[in-house]
């Protein structure tokens, strides 16, 4: 598909729900090797939440109207790091794409910023700190690319989404600077970081999602 | 996962349910049980308020009530609570004479503080906040403010409290609050793992002859894992690492807190307590007042943790005042 | 066997010695730090003491203090303490008003009591008795006094040492314990075992997914042992029990203990204590005191026990009379 | 030997505290099954606690008061159940051996008669109730007849071990009445008595001592 419209949106909340449903696992025992092993629980209920929240919202609430809704209730039901971060990503995207009425590569590329910044100012965490930001800030980077290349939506989030797997695979030697990592200092040398792994499971999702 | 419990998503709701029907003394506010407050708010008074993750009972909710905290945020079990409930249970507390935050130092907690924090600010409420990191094994000196918050937080929360108490303004009981948090250290060691009720099994392994020291409180890695040594050794190695820290002279005075993570009997903290008396005997300290039990578990993980508050006379004074919560009494001397 | 211990043969002395050190509101006598009396005797009262094997904190001497009880006698892990440190104990708290002893149903226990109270009636010292046989599981009805004394016994040292306080005569206070007893009510049910330190592996063993209901607090054995159900299942089929004892009418007040075995966090005790409320809720009780927390234990056991006292006016008082020792601290309402 | 004086007295007792110290987990597991697991521990330490006792007061304190001493640092160091009702048992001894030079058969049989008496009275406890006591009253009895019948201490002392061992044996068909096994009920059936498996264990190592 060539633009993301807010039906389609509503879908793609129902296929990122799916996902962290498979994922919860993988996330728990992820989360559990320096950290508390919460983040499979959080992101499966979070997403479920939203993605039943926008779907009861339904598309005439537009793009944005549902991005807000997601992040809100992301927020109220799961509070954590991650939880609150995605969060405020979404919130901040729904703010970027005010007036939008579908997302194309453009569009994309705002959501996309806006998300990185709203979650790194939040979480005071910069490029390099072994966390989610280093992944969304090559997706960030990579659409803003794509659209000044005149890109394709699908196109655009297959490089955006092969852009977070490096990006995650280079938190690999990254030592955690924040949140319960932190701690393990040396010891996450070796081991990608687990919201990270959230940022490259979310990308390439949607690229798969507007590939079909 | 041998647990008392109906459906584990209910886990923290059906808890709530239980400490309300048993203790009057709290209530809760936006018709949301994970914002409890205290049913007695004074007016005037500076207003405390805690949050955190479910799982640490009697932490965080256990010290709202008279001569402690306002109100409590209440998560799920090792999970923040939500800005909106922090910002609901400001709300409430707010009489007009502002709102302390004390809470811990965890990225979760602070990220949803901040952001309650600036919506209390939009309704023109003062928030001030103290984030609690005496975790000594989880930094190093210099980079304390990495520091996970741990026991200790219970000398700040009784210091502000006591002082809320008396009437002072916000920036007197922010003072206090800074003060004890910064002449409070603490020091833990874990024995076995913990199970959160949603995952159904142990957090971390651990061999049955082995501790770990430093461990967090939820499981977060400490600073060396070896074979059980013997209590004095245990405690010996602790609280070099505290004494390490600050300079404890002979004549001063101290508040000792000997806490229990949750599945430690309180035989074996009374013997870790019985060590860290002679030590402080040996450098000539007074230890002025002692709690030993439970306040901040880990579920039922076995362990526990020392924390030392460095005394002033104004910090013995609060830390000694009278105080009456559902889940912590003190009768002042 | 994971304890925070030295040697495990001084594991009793040296807890005692953390005790003593931590609170100077209780001494011993004697000579012998397993004489437990409180720092402050009041002369012309009743003096009460307990006794009993270590093992079990806050049981016993965790209640010697204002509004309690007068002295203990601690005993080794699970073991009687001596005839003699029973009589010792008994002769440093008479004030010329008798002694009471309350204690639990063991014969080693009452062996021991029985001989020391025949010593202090050589010395002209009058003694009454009063033994807690509190668990309905141990014994069918018409045979209570085989059944075991366990954490209900808290209830008898309340209502008793509040009478105490209030200055009455040995044949009353005797008269208000015994009320107080055979209104007393527990059901248990364990999830694990504990390790007695100078055995050093677990006393019984059960499956990852078994319960045992109605198991003693050293782990004699209980009624049945089946799958982990469901917490609310749990506390019906114990409270079936207690309720199939003695009417308790719509109208009635009942005080409620949930008591936790050691192993067993804080969090579960309240969803329990929940269950609890909705079935006195459910029959028109109303639940006029409730405590919840660890009141008698068994090491690191998880577990948890249910004592109903069944109140009248008296009990009520009594009860809810405020109570001041290093271990169990109320303020009157 | 054909009686036994205040000298043997103390080696008796260290045979004893040996024996103790053999036995102590097998006590253990054995009051483990429906009881404690205290056992073990506390005869241990009680044995030896009297057999350093008798040894530090030494002979010139004679038979009576020796055995005093065994039972009132019994009732001191091991104030459990059997550890009080044993100390019981040997003061009453002491009281009933008064004045004797040395044991007997005759002795011999006044000592286990005052030693079962004590223990029962003082723990309320009949022949069949399935404790110690039900292991006492053949040894008392026997050596009652043995004394009657003029039979020398060793054949005696073996008679009476012989007849506890039988008791002892018996104890299985019967279901415990007092302490912690009484808990058990119909579960002690097929369960040789702890308590009595001491009185026995004592018997037989006496008999041994007086034979050799
Ligand atoms: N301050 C921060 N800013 C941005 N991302 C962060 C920050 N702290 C942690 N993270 C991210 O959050 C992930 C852990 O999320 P989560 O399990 O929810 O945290 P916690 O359990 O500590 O609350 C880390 O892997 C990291 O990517
Ligand atoms: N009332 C009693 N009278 C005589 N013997 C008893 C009595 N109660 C228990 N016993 C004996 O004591 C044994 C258990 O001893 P012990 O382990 O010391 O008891 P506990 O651990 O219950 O204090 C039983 O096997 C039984 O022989
Ligand atoms: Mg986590
Ligand atoms: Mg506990
Ligand atoms: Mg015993
Ligand atoms: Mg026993």
């Amino acid at each position: 598909m060539d633009a993301i419209n807010a039906s389609d949106l509503i879908r793609l909340f129902d296929a990122w729900k799916q996902l962290f449903a498979e994922q919860r696992e993988f996330l728990i025992s992820l989360d559990g090797k320096v950290g508390d092993s919460d983040l499979g629980i959080t992101m499966s209920k979070s997403f479920a939440a939203a993605a039943e929240a926008v779907a009861a919202e339904g598309e005439a609430a537009g793009i944005s109207k549902l991005l807000r809704t997601a992040g809100a209730t992301m927020a109220r039901t799961a509070p954590s790091t991650m939880g609150t971060l995605t969060a405020t990503g979404f919130l901040r995207a729904s703010k970027s794409v005010e007036g939008a009425e579908s997302l194309g590569t453009g569009e994309m590329a705002d959501f996309w910023v806006a998300f990185r910044d709203g979650i790194s100012e939040r979480g005071k965490a910069r490029v390099g700190d072994k966390t989610i930001v280093d992944v969304l800030d090559p997706i960030a980077r990579r659409l803003e690319e794509a659209t000044a290349a005149g890109m394709a939506l699908p196109a655009a989030l297959a490089a955006a989404a092969d852009a977070a797997d490096a990006a995650l695979e280079a938190t690999k030697t990254l030592v955690a600077q924040h949140g319960k990592a932190a701690a393990f200092q040396e010891k996450t040398i070796g081991l990608q970081d687990a919201g990270a792994t959230v940022g490259a499971l979310l990308l390439r999702k949607l690229s798969d999602f507007a590939a079909a | 996962m041998k647990k008392f419990l109906n459906d584990p998503v209910d886990f923290v709701d059906e808890m709530l349910e239980g400490i309300y029907k048993a203790h009057p003394q709290v209530t809760y506010v936006a018709d949301d049980k994970r914002c409890m407050v205290s049913s007695s708010l004074k007016t005037g008074k500076v207003g405390i308020a805690t949050g955190g993750g479910s799982g640490h009972l009697p932490l965080f909710l256990g010290y709202v009530g008279d001569g402690m905290l306002d109100g409590a945020a209440v998560g799920g079990v090792f999970q923040s609570p939500s800005s909106e409930q922090m910002y609901q249970v400001t709300k409430a507390i707010d009489q007009g004479a502002g709102v302390l935050y004390i809470y811990g130092n965890y990225s979760g907690d602070i990220i949803n503080f901040d952001m309650a924090s600036e919506l209390a600010d939009l309704d023109g409420i003062e928030v001030k906040q103290c984030v609690g990191n005496d975790d000594v094994a989880s930094s190093k000196v210099g980079e304390e403010h990495k520091r996970r918050g741990v026991a200790g937080i219970y000398f700040v929360y009784k210091a502000a409290g006591a002082a809320a108490a008396e009437g002072h303004s916000l920036d007197e009981v922010h003072r206090v609050a800074e003060k004890a948090r910064l002449r409070t250290r603490t020091m833990g060691v874990a024995l076995s793992s913990c199970v959160v009720p949603e995952i159904g099994h142990a957090t971390f392994s651990i061999g049955e002859d082995e501790m770990e020291i430093g461990m967090g409180i939820h499981g977060e890695p400490g600073i060396s894992r070896k074979k059980l040594a013997p209590a004095d050794a245990v405690i010996d190695e602790m609280m070099d690492r505290i004494f390490a820290e600050q300079d404890y002279k002979s004549g001063d005075e101290v508040a000792v807190l000997v806490n229990g993570l949750g599945g430690t009997p309180l035989e074996e903290l009374y013997v870790l307590f019985r060590r860290v008396a002679q030590l402080m005997e040996g450098r000539g300290v007074t230890i002025k007042h002692v709690w030993v039990g439970e306040f901040a578990t880990s579920m039922e993980m076995a362990g526990a943790s020392v924390s030392i508050l460095h005394l002033d006379a104004e910090l013995d004074r609060l830390v000694g005042a009278a105080a009456n919560t559902p889940f912590f009494k003190h009768f002042a001397a």
